[in-house]
């Protein structure tokens, strides 16, 4: 065989940023053809790599060979031209612009004029989206999108280079199981087209379905590379922090108190209808369903976010209406969005100011000025607690790796002590260690009598975590299961695809009264 | 059916103090002789002074009062008027200034004083007060850069001191006839020239009186001051003894003047192409004749 | 007219601006005749066609998430350029005395050149110093003002080749030739932006600048032929400007760039980038001049027009916003 | 001396636009004497207090990701009210010839009374009707630039009762009082933006809308808010303005705004919102008074002075940008 020499080799790559030094001399190769894992903590330096190899960083040592050739100093454009494409970490869609000019963005077809060829584009985007099963009109805009369906352009824009190797950052972190299996399946199929993968991800499992070799980064380093077949998930996870895990989820159940929070036949006018439900002091109550079955949209309806069409909202027992998120805070409630930047982040802003936005009531001193060194010892020890990877409190938010953006989310949230916590898909791109003390303080906040809703799209953490789940299928609960041993990942895809129902008859009766 | 005349008065800009007064007597001249007077003020903008005057004569006006913001883009406003068939009186500002009377076109007339006599007048006065012997150093304190006056008073100013040898023009910077600028220009050149320093002639008495405030802060009541316009501030001021002299330019000769033409020439009367309203120094001496 | 009411509320959440608009004309048609005539329409396009001109480089400006505080002086730059290559040989104060009289596409040309300069270098200290466009154009405001002022001495330039008459007075089948000029401009801007990859690439650097460079946008080129195009625009204005007036003044223009990035904002262009038409710049242009024009007529005192005018650019982008209210 | 090389390009790049600052004095020291005195720091100080004060409000504006161009008009409207209300009894063209003489505080507090209405009226549009800040402001400068001519029929409204002479030219331990109240106004807004909730809340705004939204932050009476304090310190230097002049006049502090912008901008407050410093205002205002003086006292020419003072701006921004420079 000639494939001696690999697709892709990289050598001693080191790249620092101000007071962070994220590659230290990494050795990375991949082959024609194979599927490549890249695992690690947040932060490790996985997505920095990728960018050094795309062309966005330049590194500051070491080299790359692409199909034998040296390559360096090149720009993303040119990377692209090599054979590089990529699905970024960090969705960017260009949001007010059509999925098809997004699609082609940078390569539009033209006509014989010189000039853009919209029917063209058109077609061309129509085939690119029935390739990854996106049923939109090419000209509907991105902001109108789900985060999922965003996801899934970006996939479709990225495999539509028919690039030689095709980087994937995270690119399941936004999408449920029906598309999850959408990606696995293009996958297979660039595979067997000859296509070489990267694929990074921090399920775990996927990997050990997908990938034929994996490569586990720890501290800018990398630890090892090995195939998937001779590495036990459990060893992966050694690899990637440094220790063996003891135990996943460390759901204790409470002791469930009053209903703290009750929710009956709230309806939005455009996403979901009579939905009702009650969550105890000391609950978790899992939302889980497909993707755009509003599970988003309820919570943030309750949140104060969206006005309502119909239904009642109480707390605490007191019936309540909920016209700010200003006022949701006030009664005790947090909500940890699912769209980081949207309305997560504070881009520009320090760790510390990120941390204590909603906090600074409780910082005030007797002038009500804002007492900084309460806000950093408040913090710091937040920093300290679930492991914040960052050089400084006063580093700016958009320079953490993803996974430590939403561990300072998680962080701004836990600070307000919600007695009731909505977590909108809390896990998304955190790394097994940390996810695992996420779980930790989930349990010990649901310890402390708190009410916690978590709207998840990976069941394996719903059903390790739920005292019970609500399913809902096109913007209507189909289900609110006890989660006992027998609930199982087949029985909650059933109810989330609505081909089980405990409420079809309610529905009619629903449609009757309406 | 009209048994009145309709007269548009086109101002450069309504933001400049002195037009205000000279628009505010074509304005009672207006009300007071039964013509139907309409306005506009072009905010030193040429292009939107030829629109608003093409405004004018869509609605049908029988005749155009202008302070030409430029006065070298007069041509364009004397056609306009001359397609629609009426008169235009210039006032204030002179388009003419660089032709014989006889050249002038036979629509366009014009209403003011010569910019250059303020500066003359100025500059006499201070050669009068300060002597021929000792030297003396002034500063010009000019108005906005684009303006015909500002280039013709400062130049006024220089054509009679250079003559004196002991006269030394120190600085000159345009404070856009602002008296807040006038203030802050004077301030700079007390320091900067110090006891140098001993005269500050400015375009106009908005800046003046903004420097005389400089001047007292600074203790350097020494220094002497001189506007144009003889604004009412100005009139205190001369009388306190903190402003040494203003030049008047008869706002109300102006004002009235250019109504008066343009009303006589609709009624067909024969009248002459330029007017001239001649410029007065007022000084401490003379006060008493303006107040 | 039986049944069809005429609703303003639904006529304005419907069309926005352009309702607006319509209706300001309907308004002063109905109280002043003389608003309604054929000559008054021409004047009010061929009044909107210098700042209507620069507002489509603006539009192309914002939208790329920029702003171009220096389109009045670079106007002005170009226009005294424009008429001291263009002076008759007889002019009595001529600014170069020894050029022989040219054709008037030397001056033309010579004013693009120099819009065009201050263009690139706009969009090269943006492009390739990182600084913000607010800046970077702020001190070119006050630049290309000196050296228009230091370059005529502070004089106004007058006296020009008859060429710059037709340009500025002429007109094309009975249609003024500023807004030929004018109508030119906005087709070639319009396809520009619509139907080239320059153009898609202008909404993807002011949507998400990331997006663009990920998918290989040369972003700093984009900024550089932004700039560059809006400096040809004013440029253009130059002459036309130059051409109405048959003369030039170094104080020409003064404020004109917030005129041209009014007419864009009204026209519903976001400054939060991404968004915006060519359409959208020539309404709000016209909105202005229609409103201005209008008040002149109706004699409206200078001091309350300028609160009139305040009043309808708030006004108008209110009711444009309810247009696109789609909060849920 | 001995070993210690002053090195520029390092002390540009530790201390960026102070940098500029230090160097632009001590040049301007050296080649002229008069420029180091007590007298003319003082009065550079006292020069950059009225923009000064604005740039400090300018500087939440902007950290909010908003705008505001109408401070130079609300300046003269509040001045021209103090003026009206403060007139002596003997004044010769009283606004108001009936009005008692009254206390000064009570045209000081007209003033700030009348800023802070205008800035209500900012923050309500941007905030409640959604229109973009550059909107909502544009059309208050000309709507209180015509009521302040409005108000004072065009005219200047003068001699003051002596109270105004204090404020404007006495001084409080040898330091002149404008710069007094700068000061004291630089000391609050620097507790109000880094040391209260409502600062906080401020780079909340400005870092990211809907996080702010979702974090509890009441999005809508912060925009309220930055706006009625831009008000107010637009009405603080309207009082400072009448007072340093003993007069007010409607057309008082055009384009004001540009230079309370520039000021900010100089100072390394972003555009995009969410970073920026009250230290960074009044560097950047210093710098703009330092050059003004230094440029007069030189006897530049007018003409020159313009492309130096953009030249400046833009040489000072981008080695501030270079401090700032971590692009890998
Ligand atoms: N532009 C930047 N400026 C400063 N520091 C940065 C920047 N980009 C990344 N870093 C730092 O480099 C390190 C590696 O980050 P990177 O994004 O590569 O991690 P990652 O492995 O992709 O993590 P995750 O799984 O959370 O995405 C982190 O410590 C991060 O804070
Ligand atoms: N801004 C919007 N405008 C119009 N439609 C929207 C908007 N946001 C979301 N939708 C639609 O609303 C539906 C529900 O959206 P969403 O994907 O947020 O639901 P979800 O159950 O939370 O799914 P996810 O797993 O992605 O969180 C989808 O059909 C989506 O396309
Ligand atoms: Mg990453
Ligand atoms: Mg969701």
């Amino acid at each position: 065989m000639d494939n001696q020499e690999p697709l892709l080799r990289m050598v001693d790559i080191e790249k620092s940023f101000p007071g962070v030094r994220a590659l230290k001399k990494v050795n990375f190769t991949v082959n024609y053809g194979e599927v490549h894992a890249l695992v690690g903590e947040n932060g490790a330096g996985k997505s920095t790599l990728m960018k050094c190899l795309i062309g966005i960083y330049k590194p500051n040592g070491g080299e790359i060979c692409f199909e034998n050739k040296k390559i360096e100093n090149y720009t993303t454009a040119e990377a692209l031209d090599f054979g590089i494409s990529m699905i970024h970490q960090e969705l960017s869609p260009v949001l007010y612009r059509p999925i098809m000019e997004n699609l082609w963005l940078g390569r539009e077809p033209l006509n014989k004029f010189g000039l853009v060829d919209h029917q063209k584009m058109y077609e061309k985007s129509l085939e690119v989206l029935k390739e990854i099963d996106l049923q939109e009109d090419p000209r509907t805009l991105m902001v109108n999108l789900s985060v999922a369906k965003m996801q899934m352009v970006e996939i479709a824009k990225a495999i539509s280079y028919n690039a030689k190797l095709i980087i994937m950052d995270e690119p399941s972190s936004a999408l449920t199981e029906h598309e999850e299996k959408k990606l696995f399946e293009i996958i297979h199929r660039l595979k067997n087209k000859g296509t070489s993968i990267i694929y990074i991800s921090h399920r775990l499992q996927e990997i050990v379905s997908i990938c034929d070799r994996v490569t586990v980064f720890r501290d800018g380093e990398n630890v090892g590379t090995e195939e998937i077949s001779k590495l036990t998930l459990d060893q992966i996870i050694a690899m990637m922090i440094g220790r063996p895990m003891t135990e996943m989820y460390p759901k204790v159940k409470a002791e469930l108190g009053d209903v703290l929070l009750d929710v009956r036949h709230l309806s939005h006018r455009k996403f979901f209808r009579n939905i009702s439900f009650q969550v105890r002091a000391g609950e978790v109550l899992g939302i889980s369903g497909l993707v755009g079955a509003g599970r988003t949209q309820l919570i943030e309806t309750i949140f104060g976010m969206r006005p309502k069409s119909e239904g009642e909202i109480y707390v605490r027992g007191k019936k309540v209406e909920i016209n700010t998120p200003q006022e949701a805070i006030g009664l005790g409630m947090g909500f940890l969005t699912e769209d980081r930047r949207a309305t997560g982040v504070f881009a520009v802003l320090g760790v510390d100011t990120n941390i204590a936005i909603p906090n600074y009531d409780r910082f005030l001193n007797s002038l009500k000025l804002v007492d900084q060194r309460a806000v950093d010892q408040g913090c710091a020890d937040f920093v300290n607690k679930i492991q914040i990877k960052t050089p400084s409190l006063k580093q700016a938010i958009q320079h953490l790796s993803g996974g430590n953006q939403q561990k300072v989310l998680l962080a701004r949230w836990l600070m307000t002590e919600p007695d009731i916590l909505f977590l909108d898909e809390p896990t998304r791109g955190i790394d097994v260690g940390a996810k695992a003390e996420i779980y930790k303080l989930i349990s010990a906040l649901a310890n402390q009598g708190k009410s916690i809703i978590m709207v998840s799209s990976e069941l394996p953490e719903i059903l390790g975590m739920a005292d019970r789940i609500l399913v809902m299928h096109e913007g209507r609960m189909t289900g609110i299961i006890e989660n006992t041993a027998e609930v199982t990942q087949d029985l909650i895809m059933h109810y989330a695809t609505g081909t089980v129902d405990d409420f079809a008859d309610m529905e009619l009766m629903g449609e009757v009264h309406g | 059916a009209q048994d009145k005349f309709k007269i548009g008065y086109s101002c450069n800009n309504f933001n400049d103090t002195f037009q205000t007064f000279i628009e505010d007597y074509a304005r009672t001249y207006a009300e007071e002789n039964n013509i139907e007077y309409s306005y506009a003020d072009a905010g030193e903008d040429i292009l939107k002074q030829q629109d608003q005057i093409k405004a004018f004569i869509t609605e049908g006006v029988d005749a155009v009062v202008v302070v030409a913001v430029d006065t070298s883009a007069a041509d364009p406003i004397i056609e306009m008027t001359k397609e629609a068939g009426i008169p235009v009186v210039f006032v204030n500002r002179n388009p003419f200034s660089e032709i014989e009377e006889k050249d002038i076109p036979e629509n366009a007339y014009y209403v003011g004083s010569e910019s250059i006599d303020a500066g003359i007048f100025q500059a006499e006065y201070l050669v009068k007060l300060m002597g021929e012997e000792k030297p003396v150093g002034y500063a010009i304190l000019m108005g906005l850069l684009s303006n015909e006056a500002a280039v013709a008073r400062t130049e006024g100013n220089k054509k009679v001191l250079d003559e004196y040898k002991n006269y030394k023009l120190l600085a000159e910077k345009n404070g856009d006839w602002q008296r807040d600028q006038g203030m802050t220009i004077a301030e700079n050149w007390i320091t900067a020239y110090g006891d140098e320093l001993n005269a500050i002639l400015s375009n106009n008495d908005e800046m003046a009186l903004g420097a005389v405030e400089a001047v007292e802060a600074a203790n350097r009541k020494d220094i002497v001051v001189m506007g144009v316009d003889l604004i009412a501030d100005a009139i205190t001021a001369i009388k306190e003894g903190r402003l040494a002299a203003s030049v008047l330019q008869d706002a109300k000769g102006q004002g009235e003047g250019a109504m008066k033409i343009a009303e006589s020439i609709l009624k067909g009367d024969e009248v002459e192409k330029v007017t001239w309203i001649p410029y007065v120094l007022v000084t401490p001496e003379n006060l008493a004749d303006f107040e | 007219m039986d049944k069809k009411q005429f609703n303003f509320q639904n006529m304005i959440s419907k069309y926005g601006i352009v309702a607006v608009l319509i209706l300001m004309i309907v308004g002063m048609s109905i109280v002043k005749p003389s608003f309604r005539t054929i000559t008054n329409f021409l004047n009010i396009l061929t009044q909107s066609s210098i700042y209507g001109i620069l507002a489509l480089g603006m539009t192309l400006v914002i939208i790329s998430k920029g702003i171009d505080l220096s389109v009045g002086s670079i106007l002005a730059m170009s226009a005294v350029v424009a008429a001291s290559l263009g002076q008759t040989s007889t002019a009595t104060s001529r600014l170069f005395p020894n050029l022989p009289e040219l054709p008037v596409i030397v001056p033309i040309l010579g004013a693009l050149a120099i819009g065009t300069l201050c263009g690139v270098i706009n969009g090269g200290l943006i492009a390739f110093t990182g600084i913000p466009a607010f800046i970077a154009t702020l001190g070119m405001t006050t630049i290309a003002r000196g050296f228009a002022y230091i370059y005529t001495n502070g004089k106004p330039v007058s006296t020009l080749i008859p060429g710059f008459r037709f340009i500025g007075q002429g007109n094309f089948l009975g249609v003024p030739m500023p807004v030929v000029i004018y109508l030119v401009m906005i087709l070639i801007t319009w396809v520009l932006l619509n139907n080239t990859r320059f153009g898609k690439h202008v909404y993807a650097v002011g949507g998400n600048i990331n997006a663009a460079e990920v998918s290989g946008v040369n972003v700093k080129k984009m900024l550089l032929l932004i700039y560059t195009y809006m400096g040809l625009l004013a440029g253009i204005s130059g002459v036309v400007a130059t051409a109405r007036m048959v003369s030039a003044q170094p104080g020409l223009a003064v404020g004109y760039e917030l005129t041209a990035i009014a007419s864009t904002t009204i026209g519903g262009t976001s400054h939060s980038g991404g968004i915006g038409t060519i359409w959208g710049a020539v309404v709000g242009a016209l909105v202005l001049s229609v409103m201005r024009n209008g008040m002149t007529i109706l004699g409206i005192h200078s001091y309350w027009q300028q609160i009139v005018e305040g009043l309808v650019i708030i006004v108008a982008v209110i009711l444009d916003m309810r247009k696109n209210a789609r909060k849920a």
